[in-house]
């Protein structure tokens, strides 16, 4: 240590947060490793159920002559400000009160207790947590693997393999494109999804360095950083996307109707189908599922086969698994929506008018079942089992009024807690659709908060009012079958009434979650699932992209709900860290493997060569 | 006409698709008796290898030295069978295809049309590809290093970001420290973790990575060049210049707060005790959290907006004033157990990861919150004597439609963020443009958010609209893929499609200067013409079909293949089969 | 004219046992939820902002909280575990408390051991006087008749006077609460005509509940119901039937009948609320501030004390009867002494005082808007 | 036989040539009038070209190109529009009805409002019958030696 002038005299206080997150560390050991630290003159607890108080606080700093001090826990900074106020009053220096937060360094698990000691003996040192620990750098392949072929990942896919190395892009689905391929128009700019989707997708499609790996699912990891061993799980398209030509003779015969996966089940498809005339692969594939001849082993039907020009109808083809070495992999799961008919009151499931975003965007998508017109579900007599379905009718009536609900599932204690971010914007884009194509139709959005934050988002919210779409502050209660339409009731929170009208269709803003099977992937991946189910990065100011494992990224609405803009962008920043690991030939391994030991003789050594002005800039004089 | 070339048709039945309603066969018949055509057939599927195969067979022992396919779109199969003609030693750009699938076989149903419409199409084609000239993808070096303009921490991510892959980057940074405003700040929301800390790794990393060259007290007075071939005369403080080569540049100028004196009704400059956020985050971090007078406030109270959603100031939302705010009710709570905090605000913008749990932990500790009317400010006024507090703040409250007088020692203002005043010098320097607050334009907000028009110019974080650090950080790290993207190439690839000016024909009236949404154009006074920056070019044509006296070409777009298709298409329409 | 802002008001209302309205960001959705919120009463959201924002010139004008009944479906659906119900509960303490002239209603809320203190004091008082008085009186181990213990024509006119005495207490109380809700008022005239006109609706309100029944949940209004009509026939009963009831051995069966019913509809609901509470059933049974326990269990001991001391009496062993009358009386006197007026029971004039006070002032500003019309939606948001 | 006029398309390779494309996939039937030809974007059409076609035997001319705003090259269109302005009152000068030139917004997503262009610009165009070409201007194929020079409306 360099010499002092005054004896330095350092007291750590561990807080203990109300998130509850530390339940996995050992706080006891912690601490204990803390009395050993240099120049550590007290180690102690500060009562979880008080707040403390600057004035004991400052008799307890002066009791114990301490020149320094250190607040751990979860989320310390909460009790940075009076300790900062507490050390004055003392008399000490405000700038000495540093923090070791075990949350920022992902030390919320037992797994990652060394980083809750590395932290501690940063703090001790005033040194940052990212100065003193660098996990080791390791070789790496130079392929990477991205899992999820939505924007997020086909924009990382076509970053890097732009840059000349090899990815291999694994979809879930038949096709690429991700939800954003069923959107109509994105805000604000309202430039159409597919003109900006559509030729990324080719680009995908026809770039030699992207193997686009559809139908597939990443069954296991093994391996180290760097050079890991994943086992993907292809499961049979049945259809050979080489020689399918995407003529639709094979569809014509089939003889199954099931709902449309791609129009969220407002359209019906064959068992073979393509998702959408633009898919890439651009052919069609088989559903295992509802295929007459996969249920009955090959004893019905298989007309397809004999219909196919190309023979690339293969039924009897099996599922197999592909092993591929990767040196990064960036996860890019994206999200589903959340479930509107677990609100049983807003009628989802029994009303037919009542349509979720996702299901708005289908409709009045120029490519969805009714050519974009926006018309209300309408009764009809199914033509073989004669029971009364409900269809979107290109003939139908219009709806005279469209009612929008916002935060459906979402900043709400009894389903999603946190907001999903996007529904404000695309909940103004709908009310702009229905305004441009049903001037007369009345249009209400329903909110608690109206979150237009983006550029351009506000300018664009000023439009839809001009546009003449009603804003009513407040959140829906319910929605009734009325004599004629529905009825919706809600309070307008700023004029203080109930307002209760008729209405015939109404929008649900459904929030996001998680990617089904997102769960899983973490377990595969061992990286760590926050709270809500998003993933954690690594460091949610400064690494928004890592996690805990090296050379794992998460990009896009994976690790939290963003828009389109955030997402491309932070897609755009993981194709950074992967070519910057690839140029550079080597990865930092995850900092799971931190020796506390070590981040501490590091934090010392660099405290001591520290330049005597403190390391970070002190109030500027501009501004 | 050019009869010397010679070239082979191949019509596609794809299957039925498009033989059901073209007859493929008549179509054939009708180009191979055209005088250039030195071979015609029709196939299954030209796609399939087979068909490939064919064409590159044909080529060898016809000696053809130009394909027309007609088949499905372009979009769908040109690089298909450009690769056939790459195959068989010819240059790619020597084919054209004929869409006969999409725009015709599939949209029409009668076939003596549909096969005649086909026949045009096809023979337009055979016209154009007659004046096809063999083009070369066009190449430019790259030069490695990178200039980060701003040592905020957008700057100082996409420096360290693109050190740790071993670039060499320059560092520009007007002040004379780096850390920009994030220096100012003391915890970051909404985890309320140490700005400073994060700010000092960053900055330790780029002081002391060798490959950062940090030139404080400096600004970027010139850009010259084009993607990777850059020149940049970087001005010091002594008024020295130094130029530097690189093949990228980043704008990360960030951001000056509102200034919210601006806003009578709020009385900052009035009242000592009204004070902006950065003044509280000063206070809070020296310990001093006091009013004027040295007093411990009783009653803070926040007011969000300031400065932002106003048509009168600025329209747009600043995006971190609410999350800040939340904090600071936090901070507050923690340095004065005892004070009693009220929070005005017009909605909520907690929607960031975490964000909700913040709003919904600073409720709990009482933070009293109240709803104005957007630009509707509040108005802050000294209380009268024997009042406990120093200021009242009067608001219409939405939620309560009352009129509110809040008690308030100390008032907070949540000023906005707005472009910094000298960020229409910088979008001149490096050619790129601005919104109407200033902010930078990127190319596209969501396919190239951090590209600009001017290929190899960057923008990342505040200067291009606000956002908060997580979001600053990942478009950093966006602007370095980008660059790293051409290191990793360590070439720029010219599209081999670009306008070409023919200097003897160019009258030098600038016309396209103008119209060059690139600026790829620059006019030359001492030859008296206009010359295209080949590398900047994106081939759209528009000069092309501007320039009065004809002297622009648009390589594989030229007049006179379209021209010759225009031909090739109408030739026999007059003439139904 | 601003009104200033209370941030200390939550804290009061705190021990009221309003916990969490701190959370309430205003979706509006408790209001939509509830079927009694319309046109002219808004609740509980706008009453919750009142009190968020420390407005008890607003809150104690406040009806509202008297017209809810709490079902519990607002908090179940507040998204933000704001327990808008249990807020309007707490805030109908805190107006029983406002109503309250002496104060002694706002003691007993805020603390439970003042209301104990007291209970315990008027029991042991009522105790001491009535031994004191007996032994006088004559002996204890004759129960009524010559010579009786405590006669009952004596006790009686104990009840008389003491029944006037609550009267008044009470009377003060709303008269305080007219004055609060609808006196104060000068935006909104009540002309006087309609005071006579809608009078009718007290006693009816009173007696059946009728708003109560309107909740989509119909039981906790029937449990209501039935221990509200047992109270009131005992009172009836001992009221002006005493001599019937009293006198015996012989069971008098036409007043008899009622009195049995009344005793097990008191000891039956008193129960079904007290394990409600325990195992928290209802969302209404979630919370419980002291003055329930207290309130339910002095209800409890009372019945039972009634029971035991009747069937003694009926049973011949006149001493146990007399010794059990007066433990009896120990619960029934500080029971009405101290709950009536000033605690939970004040409810029995305040709800259908309510039920009074808003028809008039809803009829009062539905015709001032006839006037001026309401504007349309449409004109105010778009 | 009935009158077929002849229509050349010019089709920007962004938005409207895809959203043809798209009209095929969905087959979504149209009149076979439409002989399209593709350039990379409405700006590259040349007046002279507009003007070879109706000499070379169109009926009708159809440019294509990205809804406003949606320029794959920011601005392109709103050159198009500008020259299809000058064009038009051109066209008038020499003869031709201005209801031969027509200007479009097709995007990528637009199949279906694509076929409709269509059916309803043969369908006027047959109203209006085969083009009667001005004397001077039916020469032989190639650019006309005083070809109008049109002047570019520089931006801003």
């Amino acid at each position: 240590m360099a010499p002092t002038a005054s004896p330095k005299k350092i007291g750590i206080f561990f807080s203990h947060a109300d998130t509850g997150r530390l339940d996995g560390l050992d706080i006891p050991r912690i601490m204990a490793f803390a009395r050993e630290l240099p120049d550590v003159a007290a180690v102690e607890e500060l009562d979880p159920e008080a707040r403390p108080d600057p004035k004991i606080l400052a008799e307890t700093i002066q009791r114990l002559q301490l020149t320094e001090v250190v607040i751990a826990g979860d989320t310390p900074g909460g009790h940075k400000p009076v300790f900062t106020r507490a050390m004055v009053m003392a008399g000490g220096d405000p700038e000495l009160v540093r923090l070791a937060s075990f949350g920022e360094v992902g030390a919320a698990t037992g797994a990652a207790e060394n980083s809750a000691l590395a932290a501690v003996a940063c703090a001790v040192h005033g040194v940052p947590f990212g100065l003193a620990v660098t996990p080791a750098r390791v070789p790496v392949h130079p392929d990477t693997l991205v899992i999820g072929a939505g924007v997020a990942g086909i924009e990382t896919a076509l970053r890097i393999a732009g840059a000349g190395h090899k990815v291999h892009l694994v979809e879930r689905a038949a096709t690429i494109g991700g939800h954003m391929a069923m959107f109509d128009k994105t805000f604000p700019t309202l430039d159409c999804a597919a003109c900006i989707l559509t030729p990324k997708m080719v680009a995908a499609g026809q770039h030699e360095n992207i193997d686009i790996l559809n139908c597939s699912e990443v069954q296991d990891v093994g391996g180290v950083a760097g050079e890991y061993k994943v086992r993907v799980l292809r499961r049979a398209r049945r259809v050979d996307p080489e020689a399918c030509v995407a003529c639709h003779a094979c569809r014509d015969v089939c003889p199954v109707r099931v709902p449309s996966e791609f129009d969220e089940g407002i359209v019906e498809r064959k068992a073979i189908y393509m998702a959408f005339p633009q898919a890439i692969p651009n052919s069609y594939v088989v559903d295992g599922e509802n295929c007459l001849w996969v249920k009955s082993e090959g004893k019905k039907c298989g007309a397809c086969v004999k219909k196919c020009p190309k023979d690339a109808i293969h039924l009897d083809e099996e599922p197999h698994s592909e092993e591929l070495t990767v040196g990064n992999i960036v996860v890019a799961t994206g999200f589903d929506t959340f479930d509107a008919e677990l609100i049983e009151r807003y009628g989802y499931g029994k009303l037919p008018n009542v349509l979720t975003a996702l299901e708005f965007e289908r409709l009045t998508n120029a490519s969805g079942p009714t050519g974009g017109r926006i018309v209300t579900r309408t009764a009809r007599r199914k033509r073989k089992t004669k029971q009364e379905e409900w269809v979107f009718d290109t003939e139908a009536p219009a709806p005279r009024s469209v009612a929008i609900i916002h935060c459906v599932g979402s900043r709400d204690q009894n389903h999603n807690p946190y907001c999903s971010r996007v529904c404000c914007m695309y909940s103004l884009k709908f009310a702009h659709l229905v305004k441009e194509k049903l001037p007369d139709a009345a249009c209400y959005q329903f909110y608690i908060d109206m979150r237009a934050f983006g550029k351009g988002y506000e300018e664009f919210f000023e439009r839809i009012k001009d546009e003449g779409v009603f804003v009513v502050r407040g959140r829906t209660a319910r929605i009734e079958a009325g004599t004629d339409g529905m009825v919706i009731r809600g309070e307008d929170v700023v004029h203080d009434r109930i307002r209760e009208f008729p209405v015939d269709m109404v929008l649900l803003a459904v929030g996001l979650e998680p990617a089904r099977g997102a769960q899983r992937l973490a377990k595969v991946l061992d990286i760590h699932p926050g709270c809500d189910g998003w993933f954690t990065e690594l460091n949610y100011n400064t690494d928004p992209t890592a996690t805990n494992r090296g050379g794992i990224h998460v990009a896009g609405v994976c690790q939290g709900p963003k828009d389109i803009p955030d997402t491309v962008a932070q897609a755009s920043a993981v194709a950074a860290r992967v070519l910057g690991s690839i140029i550079s030939g080597s990865v930092r391994v995850g900092r799971d493997s931190v020796s506390p030991e070590e981040a501490a003789d590091t934090a010392a050594r660099l405290a001591s060569i520290k330049t005597q002005e403190e390391p970070w800039p002190s109030e500027p004089t501009h501004t | 006409m050019n009869d010397e070339c010679r070239i082979g048709v191949y019509i596609c039945n794809c299957g039925t698709n498009i033989a059901k309603v073209v007859n493929a066969e008549r179509v054939c018949h009708r180009v191979a008796d055209l005088p250039e055509v030195a071979c015609a057939r029709t196939y299954k599927y030209m796609c399939s290898n087979p068909g490939q195969d064919m064409i590159t067979q044909d080529i060898k022992e016809h000696g053809l030295d130009r394909v027309v396919v007609a088949a499905c779109s372009p979009r769908m199969h040109e690089p298909t069978f450009r690769k056939a003609l790459e195959a068989a030693g010819l240059n790619p750009f020597m084919l054209e295809m004929a869409n006969i699938r999409e725009q015709c076989s599939w949209v029409h149903d009668d076939p003596a049309k549909a096969t005649a419409k086909a026949a045009d199409l096809t023979h337009a084609a055979v016209r154009r590809v007659a004046r096809h000239q063999p083009l070369e993808k066009q190449e430019a070096p790259y030069t490695p290093a990178t200039m980060v303009l701003g040592g905020g921490i957008a700057g100082l991510t996409v420096a360290v970001e693109l050190a740790d892959a071993g670039q060499h980057v320059h560092l520009i940074e007007q002040e004379g420290r780096l850390g920009g405003n994030v220096g100012r700040v003391d915890l970051t929301a909404p985890y309320l973790d140490s700005a400073r800390d994060l700010l000092a790794e960053k900055i330790v990393q780029a002081e002391t990575n060798p490959r950062i060259d940090v030139h404080l007290r400096s600004t970027l007075t010139d850009l010259q060049g084009f993607v990777g071939n850059f020149t940049g005369t970087v001005t010091h403080q002594d008024g020295s210049d130094t130029e530097f080569p690189v093949g990228s540049v980043v704008v990360c100028t960030g951001y000056h707060e509102f200034d919210a004196t601006r806003v009578e009704r709020l009385g900052y400059g009035k009242h000592l005790d009204v004070i902006t956020s950065f003044e509280l985050e000063q206070r809070l971090r020296s310990g001093r959290l006091e009013t004027a007078d040295g007093r411990v406030p009783r009653y803070v109270s926040i007011v969000h907006c300031v400065g932002s959603r106003n048509v009168k100031y600025h329209t747009y939302c600043s995006r971190v004033c609410c999350m800040t705010a939340l904090k600071y009710g936090h901070e507050i709570k923690s340095a004065l157990p005892e004070a009693m905090v009220t929070d005005l605000y017009v909605d909520m913008l907690s929607f960031g990861k975490g964000g909700e749990d913040l709003y919904r932990r600073t409720s709990e500790l009482k933070t009293m919150f109240l709803m104005y009317e957007k630009e509707d400010y509040p108005v802050v006024r000294a209380a009268e004597a024997g009042d406990d507090c120093g200021l009242l703040v009067q608001v219409r409250e939405r939620l309560s439609g009352e009129t509110i007088d809040v008690p308030a020692d100390l008032v907070v203002l949540m000023v906005g963020m707005q472009a910094r005043a000298d960020s229409d010098q910088v979008a001149r320097t490096v050619g790129i443009s601005q919104d109407v607050e200033g902010w930078f334009i990127e190319s596209h907000p969501k396919l190239a958010p951090v590209s600009t028009p001017t290929e190899g110019v960057f923008i990342a974080g505040c200067c291009q609209s606000p956002k908060d650090i997580p979001d600053t950080v990942a478009q950093a790290r966006a602007a370095a893929a980008m660059v790293l993207g051409y290191i990793a190439q360590g070439k720029v690839e010219v599209d081999a499609r670009y306008a070409q000016i023919d200097g003897d024909l160019c009258s030098g009236c600038r016309v396209c200067n103008e119209l060059c949404p690139y600026t790829a154009i620059a006019y030359d006074p001492d030859e008296g013409r206009s010359d295209v920056q080949s590398a900047l070019c994106k081939a759209c044509g528009t000069c092309v079909a501007a320039c009065p006296s004809g002297a622009i070409a648009a390589r594989h777009f030229t007049d006179e293949q379209i021209l010759e298709q225009i031909e090739g298409v109408l030739a026999w329409s007059s003439s139904q089969p | 004219m601003a009104i200033r802002a209370n941030p200390h008001l939550i804290d009061e209302l705190e021990k009221y046992g309003a916990q969490d309205v701190v959370k309430c960001y205003h979706c509006g959705n408790c209001s939509a939820t509830c079927p009694f919120s319309g046109d002219v009463f808004v609740f509980p959201r706008k009453s919750m902002r009142y009190l968020q924002l420390g407005l008890s010139s607003r809150l104690q004008g406040n009806l509202e909280p008297w017209l809810c009944y709490y079902c519990g479906e607002c908090s179940e659906e507040c998204p933000r575990g704001a327990e808008p119900g249990e807020t309007m509960m707490s805030m109908r303490r805190w107006l029983t408390a406002r109503y309250d002239f002496t104060g002694i209603s706002g003691l007993f809320y805020r603390s439970a051991k003042a209301e104990l203190l007291a209970i315990v004091l008027v029991a042991l008082l009522t105790g001491l006087g009535l031994t004191l008085f007996g032994m006088a009186q004559g002996d204890i181990n004759i129960y009524d008749g010559p010579g009786a213990f405590l006669p009952a024509e004596k006790i009686h006119v104990f009840d008389w006077v003491m029944a006037g005495v609550l009267v008044v207490l009470l009377g003060i109380n709303c008269v305080r609460m007219w004055w609060y809700t609808v006196g104060a008022d000068k935006e909104v005239r009540i002309p006087p005509g309609e005071y006579i006109k809608q009078l009718f609706l007290v006693p009816w309100h009173f007696i059946t509940q009728h708003r109560y029944s309107q909740c989509d949940r119909k039981q906790p209004w029937a449990v209501h119901l039935v221990l509200m009509l047992s109270y009131l026939t005992m009172l009836i009963l001992i009221m002006f039937f005493l001599h019937r009831v009293q006198h015996g051995p012989a069971i008098d069966w036409k007043a008899h009948a009622f009195g049995y019913l009344a005793a097990a509809g008191l000891v039956g609901t008193t129960i079904y609320a007290l394990a409600g509470r325990v195992r928290k059933t209802w969302t209404h049974y979630q919370h419980s501030h002291e003055t329930d326990w207290i309130f339910l269990v002095l209800l409890l001991v009372v019945s039972v004390t009634g029971i035991i001391q009747h069937v003694l009496h009926r049973g011949g062993w006149t001493t146990a009867a007399n010794v059990v009358y007066i433990a009896h009386m120990m619960g029934v006197v500080p029971m009405l002494v101290l709950e009536v007026p000033f605690s939970k029971w004040s409810h029995m004039a305040y709800r259908p005082l309510a039920m009074y006070f808003s028809t008039m002032r809803e009829k009062a500003l539905l015709a001032e808007e006839e006037t001026e019309e309401r504007p349309q939606p449409a004109a105010q948001t778009a | 036989m009935e009158f077929e006029p002849t229509i050349v398309g010019f089709l920007c390779n962004w938005c409207s040539y895809t959203g043809a494309d798209l009209a095929g996939t969905a087959r979504i039937k149209h009149r076979p009038n439409l002989r399209v030809i593709r350039v990379m974007c409405s700006g590259r059409v040349d007046p002279t070209f507009v003007m070879q076609a109706f000499a070379s035997g169109a009926d009708g001319v159809m440019i294509c190109g990205c809804h406003p705003g949606d320029c794959h090259y920011l601005e392109g269109n709103d050159k198009a529009y500008r020259r299809f302005q000058l064009l038009k009152r051109l066209m008038v000068s020499y003869g031709i009805e201005k209801q031969r030139l027509r200007l479009e917004w097709v995007s990528a997503s637009e199949g279906e409002r694509f076929a409709r262009l269509v059916d309803t610009m043969t369908a006027e165009l047959k109203e209006l019958g085969p083009l009667e070409l001005p004397p001077d201007l039916s020469l032989e194929p190639g650019t006309h030696p005083d070809a109008p020079v049109v002047r570019e409306v520089t931006h801003g």
